[in-house]
């Protein structure tokens, strides 16, 4: 039988709620389940709000956090039962790219100080000559030169910055790379860089990625599968074209229609009507989504809808009760 | 939101428990450290007490109630646990210097002094020196102030007693403006007159400033600091381009945000305050807490000394719940939010 | 921009002040006779060389002891030679274990947090609102003869709580910065992520904190020897401060006897306060205003 | 007769603003002004010198930045040429601030009523508190937020609603000019449509202006009637939103649009290699010659002047400007 190259598995994870910090708890992630193909590689896009849980999910297939309950399964192992060995040899097969390519590097060391640290840990090379030569081999694929290594990380410029956290992962030579928000901070010009870097890594190193996004139009533009993520569940998922293409999840269809779409003559028409701001955060047995839908008509029953394929054996599945009564 | 009344429930607790932990763990302290040092202090203390006992009349009364007092027979838990219980209750003691006076009839005399000089001070002190430092961290400040204002702050590095020495030289023994010892002036006993006021005030003003003038600069500097990160807040820039008039952006804005740290590190900074009183006390043998602490360690009166420092710890703890219990007056996210 | 970033007048100027204390006690020995910190070794009451006499029963001034002596015969330039060395150092034992302790109790409640992260948090808090000098003055009380040692472990029993306030909150800020995430992906221990990726970053604050600290110290041991309650046999600032006192030095004009410590003891405060500042400014550098924030 | 061509809100004149001693301005000689009821759209990369330009107009520019050149006429009056006390007296009654959507560019220790009462007694004498309570709601509820709000504090409000109180604010003394400075770009994509959608439906039923500083050019194709695009601290192409989305003539332009994503058809990415020269670097020639795909020669050497090219439609590029 053959796994698949990552799978989460009903994940479920809460944060705080103490008598001594007086917080409730808070549902990061409630029961979200999905997998990322390696066969051919591939970049499975998380797309969701601030607080839909994605970088808890993010955190946890790097092993940051660990889950309340659920599993996180790499090949078919699952991460909290690894001992130390498979837990290092899952270190060197899945890295990670961050938002905050500055916070990336420590500030106190010149750039190349991640390389080193990499090399050294993971006995990448048997000897200096061979170190520098990866090095230099993973510098060129984003297009930097060894120079920049010697530089500090103020002196580099964002972009230039940010190819470096992609040539590291490289370096590692990953199955996947964890990609949190990789574009959100750097200019159009860059984004497209980086983005394209992406795909090219996975065309000729056969690296898969984990693209998590609030940005469904650059997924729309690198992404082969994609899941829709509102407070901690999967909402919709499948295909990226046929999900953003034909979206059937109320949710979803709001988060393409408030694209600003770089066109004049198709600007937003009706304003939102629904209170896009209303912070429920007890947990609820009713469709997450109720309170916020557009959609909500009185035939919905209670209880939570679960994710189901919106055709026989389609690959693409949502989450709504309402999915299979429209259109 | 829902959080609200939550956290500041919590709030409420987690000082309470502070404040509780914080006694203990200053009484343990005293009560276990002299026991665990090498040879038997207490012991040693007995033995030392009896070779003086000449002079004193009840000498063998009062080394018999210095060890019912510590129950030294009784095994170590049993002593502490009366010790805990004793301080808890203000049950003191007998002073073995000054008795048959209690403990608790020394402590109701010498805390008016203490608390008057020591509360007045420590506010002046924070109020002055935090107002210097949020001039001093005002982007909009006359310049020539904030160069000028750094000058005041040159006494920050003098410990508070050695600065008492120094104004006792040049105020009182030089320029005899200033009594050079006491709390008010004899011909004027405790009443409700004019006259004992003045000679109060008279005598409190050098050991005041020394306190003062030392606290100041660190105050000073902290809030210089918080102004300074306050003026570059975006809330800042925004309030600057409604119009505001500048004293409004200083106090409203800036004083206002930058004071909270200021407040943290009151709380924290109370105990350091007192224990540095204690030294201003004793240079202008001042009759507060600190003083008697002194005529206890001269006279090896360890009942009075233990008293005293029972009192100080609880006293202190006091004024830092105080001053936390206050704070969420001041910030609106731990009054109602979840910080 | 040839001068590195952390070169600082404040910081310069409070090491030069250190470093000249610290050759006076290094050096001094060989230039003068420190036998005369000894009780009754001069003749007494000799007011700094040049000075007169403040009333008629002083002697005048004599160049062979050119800072003057007090009552007890004892030569002030060799009390200042032979104390100051001993002051800073029960200052520098207790901030130097302070440090150590709270430095290793900051990080690990920082980085591991828990159960045992939020013991280390509350009785450091705890503790830091003691009084500690009041709580010293006690347990110096019962143990009656201390060596200069052991008066620096007592001091360090309170030195370790603000070190670890800072530490902790330092390393709760920096542990979510990317660059431990990196180490940690690039396969480092718990343990060689604090020492390699977070120590580095506090050594500002840590030096701050450990200068602050010689600083805080110093005043509490010339506190409890003022009150007398210091190690009797050995020569250090406070004593000497605490003979003046009690020598009623102040009321006979013997600004000699109780100014020259001081004056010493506040060149080192303030040396050390300098320092602090510099490198807090260092640490903060939002606090060097003339860089500014190009938006 | 006035038309609102010929008289404009603002009009920015020749601005230079510098940061310290740097060579090179960071904003260089900007020439641009917003028209009654219009949304003026500012747009460029982090460090275009954008930003630089808006808090110039403000009067906001913290040390070492400074302007060293140009004028900013408000109605034909020049806000830089004011005195400090005589420029606040004006300030929020003729050009208010919609500032980025941080966190916290509320005051945390102010409930949101006194934080909007601060902004009114400025600059109206109101002795009494009372009256301003019905004014305050009425503002919220011009964003589409419920009375409640007035009460709370800064940290009890989601970032799009803190972001609507800012706009509130903003308008609570109805300027004839408002300035905001990328309004969403901290904030979720469906409250990012839901401020902006407020700050459209604002400018409609109050008729003022607007200049919009962003670096999305799809919220400009939302929101914006002209947009001005900047480059190195330079001003290259200023023209009606629909032209520019149509045929862009600046070649940097075309990149910032083919940039941008969307959704319905994939293409490939415009990718580009290089950033924008940083600050202080001197460049004889158009600072965008290094990236330009169809730089020539005489790009090298000689900097691009604002050129017409159409009616009402400006660039600089030697290329364009081809015949």
């Amino acid at each position: 039988m053959s796994y698949p190259l990552l799978e989460i598995k009903d994940a479920v994870k809460h944060y705080g709620g103490s008598l001594w910090s007086g917080q409730r708890p808070v549902a990061a992630l409630q029961g979200c389940s999905l997998s990322v193909h390696g066969t051919p590689a591939s970049i499975t896009a998380i797309a969701g709000e601030s607080g839909s849980g994605k970088s808890t999910l993010a955190s946890a297939v790097l092993g940051f956090v660990t889950l309340d309950s659920g599993q996180v399964r790499f090949m078919g192992q699952d991460l909290a039962t690894m001992d130390r060995h498979l837990r290092f040899n899952y270190r060197r097969q899945v890295q990670a790219v961050f938002q905050d390519p500055y916070a990336a590097f420590n500030p106190f060391y010149r750039a190349g100080h991640l390389f080193d640290l990499a090399l050294r840990h993971f006995k990448l090379a048997a000897s200096h000559q061979e170190a520098k030569d990866r090095i230099a081999d993973a510098l060129h694929r984003v297009g930097l030169s060894t120079a920049d290594l010697k530089k500090h990380p103020h002196q580099l410029s964002g972009g230039q910055r940010q190819r470096m956290m992609v040539a590291r992962a490289c370096l590692i030579e990953p199955k996947l790379i964890v990609a949190d928000e990789p574009v959100s901070m750097v200019d159009a010009s860059l984004r497209s860089m980086i983005l394209d870097i992406m795909l090219r890594l996975r065309d000729e190193s056969a690296i898969s990625f984990l693209y998590i996004t609030h940005d469904l139009s650059t997924a729309y533009q690198i992404a082969d599968d994609i899941h829709i993520l509102f407070r901690g569940t999967v909402v919709e998922s499948g295909p990226t074209a046929e999900v953003l293409g034909q979206p059937r999840h109320p949710y979803t269809r709001t988060l393409i229609e408030s694209i600003p779409a770089p066109d004049p003559a198709r600007r937003w028409n009706a304003p939102l009507t629904t209170d896009w701001e209303n912070e429920h955060t007890e947990p609820s047995t009713d469709c997450c989504f109720r309170s916020r839908c557009p959609e909500a008509a009185e035939g919905c029953p209670h209880g939570i809808p679960g994710l189901s394929p919106i055709s026989e054996g389609s690959s693409h599945q949502v989450a709504c009760w309402r999915a299979n009564t429209q259109r | 939101m829902s959080t609200m009344r939550g956290s500041s429930l919590a709030y409420l607790i987690r000082r309470l428990a502070m404040f509780a932990l914080t006694i203990w763990l200053g009484l343990t302290l005293m009560f276990l450290i002299p026991r665990m040092a090498p040879g038997d202090p207490i012991a040693a203390m007995v033995a030392r007490i009896s070779s003086q006992a000449g002079r004193v009349e009840n000498s063998e009364q009062m080394i018999q109630a210095w060890r019912t007092r510590f129950g030294l027979d009784a095994p170590l838990y049993q002593q502490y646990g009366r010790y805990l219980w004793n301080s808890l209750h203000f049950d003191l003691g007998y002073s073995m210097a000054y008795f048959p006076m209690k403990v608790e009839d020394l402590v109701r005399a010498g805390m008016p002094w203490t608390l008057a000089l020591l509360s007045i001070a420590t506010v002046l002190s924070f109020l002055v020196g935090s107002t210097l430092g949020a001039l001093m961290g005002w982007p909009a400040s006359p310049r020539a102030l904030r160069l000028v204002l750094p000058a005041a702050l040159c006494f920050t590095s003098i410990p508070p007693f050695m600065l008492g020495i120094l104004l006792i030289y040049v105020f009182a023994f030089g320029l005899r403006w200033f009594p050079f010892a006491g709390a008010y002036a004899h011909e004027f006993p405790p009443g409700r007159n004019l006259d004992f006021v003045f000679s109060a005030v008279h005598h409190g003003i050098l050991p005041a400033t020394a306190i003062v003038v030392t606290t100041m600069g660190f105050w000073a500097l902290g809030m210089r600091a918080m102004m300074v990160t306050t003026s570059g807040e975006d809330y800042m820039i925004l309030a600057q381009a409604k119009g505001l008039r500048p004293r409004r952006l200083f106090w409203m804005y800036g004083v206002r945000n930058a004071i909270l740290p200021q407040v943290t590190s009151l709380a924290l900074s109370i105990g350091g305050i007192a224990g540095g009183s204690v030294l201003v006390e004793y240079i202008f043998t001042y009759p507060g807490m600190g003083y008697l602490l002194y005529q206890g360690i001269v006279n090896n009166d360890y009942a009075l000394i233990q008293g005293m420092t029972s009192i100080l710890i609880i006293g202190v703890a006091t004024a830092v719940l105080i001053v936390d219990l206050a704070y969420p007056l001041l910030d609106p996210r731990i009054r109602r939010g979840d910080l | 921009m040839s001068v590195p970033s952390w070169i600082n007048a404040k910081l310069v100027a409070g090491s030069t002040v250190i470093l000249f204390v610290v050759m006076l006690g290094l050096l001094g020995p060989w230039i003068w006779d420190t036998t005369q910190a000894r009780v009754a070794s001069c003749p007494l009451n000799l007011p700094p060389y040049g000075f007169s006499p403040p009333n008629l029963t002083f002697q005048p001034a004599q160049l062979a002891h050119p800072l003057g002596t007090e009552s007890s015969g004892r030569d002030m330039l060799a009390v200042l030679i032979t104390g100051t060395p001993n002051s800073l150092l029960v200052g520098t034992i207790a901030a130097g274990i302070g440090i150590v302790i709270g430095t290793l109790l900051g990080l690990t409640a920082g980085f591991m947090g828990g159960w045992v992260g939020t013991l280390i948090r509350v009785m450091s808090d705890a503790i830091i609102t003691i009084p500690s000098l009041v709580v010293l003055i006690v347990i110096s009380s019962y143990v009656r003869e201390i060596s200069l040692t052991s008066m620096g472990l007592l001091l360090a029993l309170f030195a370790w709580p603000g070190t670890t306030r800072t530490v902790y909150a330092q390393t709760l800020s920096l542990r979510e910065r990317g660059y431990v995430q990196m180490a940690r992906l690039s396969g480092a221990s718990t343990l060689s992520i604090m020492v390699f990726e977070l120590l580095p970053n506090l050594m500002p604050y840590l030096a701050a904190c450990f200068t602050a600290s010689v600083s805080g110290n110093i005043l509490a041991a010339t506190g409890l020897e003022a009150l007398g309650l210091g190690p009797s046999r050995i020569p250090t600032l406070g004593m000497a401060i605490s003979n003046a006192v009690r020598g009623a030095a102040i009321l006979r004009g013997m600004w000699w006897w109780w100014g020259l410590p001081i004056a010493m003891l506040i060149l080192i405060f303030s040396g050390l306060f300098l320092i602090t500042i510099g490198l807090d400014e260092v640490a903060n550098p939002r606090l060097r205003r003339s860089e500014g924030n190009a938006r | 007769m006035n038309t609102p061509l010929d008289n404009p809100v603002l009009r920015v004149e020749d601005l230079e603003v510098r940061y310290g001693n740097l060579a090179v301005p960071a904003v260089n000689r900007v020439n641009f002004e917003v028209r009654r009821g219009e949304i003026l759209g500012l747009v460029g990369e982090s460090g275009c010198g954008k930003s630089t330009a808006a808090m110039s107009i403000l009067r906001l520019l913290h040390p070492p930045g400074r302007v060293t050149h140009g004028r900013v006429l408000l109605d034909g009056i020049d806000l830089l040429a004011m005195g400090t006390r005589e420029h606040r007296a004006l300030c929020w009654k003729t050009i208010s601030l919609v500032p980025q959507g941080a966190m916290n560019a509320l005051n945390p220790v102010l409930r949101v009523e006194n934080q909007i009462a601060d902004a009114i007694a400025a600059h109206e004498d109101t002795r009494s508190k009372g009256p301003l309570t019905p004014r305050i709601n009425e503002l919220l509820a011009l964003v589409g937020l419920p009375s409640r709000v007035r009460r709370l504090y800064p940290h009890e409000l989601s970032g799009g609603m803190r972001q609507r109180v800012c706009i509130a604010m903003a308008v609570a003394l109805r300027p004839p000019l408002v300035i905001a400075d990328e309004p969403t770009s901290a904030l979720d994509v469906v409250v990012q449509r839901v401020v902006a959608q407020s700050l459209l439906d604002i400018k409609n039923r109050l008729g003022n202006s607007m200049l919009l500083i962003g670096h999305d050019m799809g919220l400009m194709a939302q929101l914006a009637d002209r947009v001005a695009i900047m480059y190195a601290g330079r001003l290259v192409e200023i023209a009606p939103v629909a032209d520019v989305f149509r045929a862009p003539r600046h070649p940097y332009t075309r990149q910032l649009i083919e940039s941008t994503p969307t959704i319905g058809q994939r293409r490939p990415l415009a990718v580009n290699e290089g950033g924008p020269p940083g600050l202080g670097t001197r460049t004889a020639g158009c600072p965008f010659a290094p990236r330009c795909p169809h730089a020539m020669p005489r790009c090298a050497n000689e900097p691009p002047a604002m050129a017409q090219c159409g009616e009402d439609w400006q660039a600089a590029c030697h290329w364009s400007a081809q015949p």
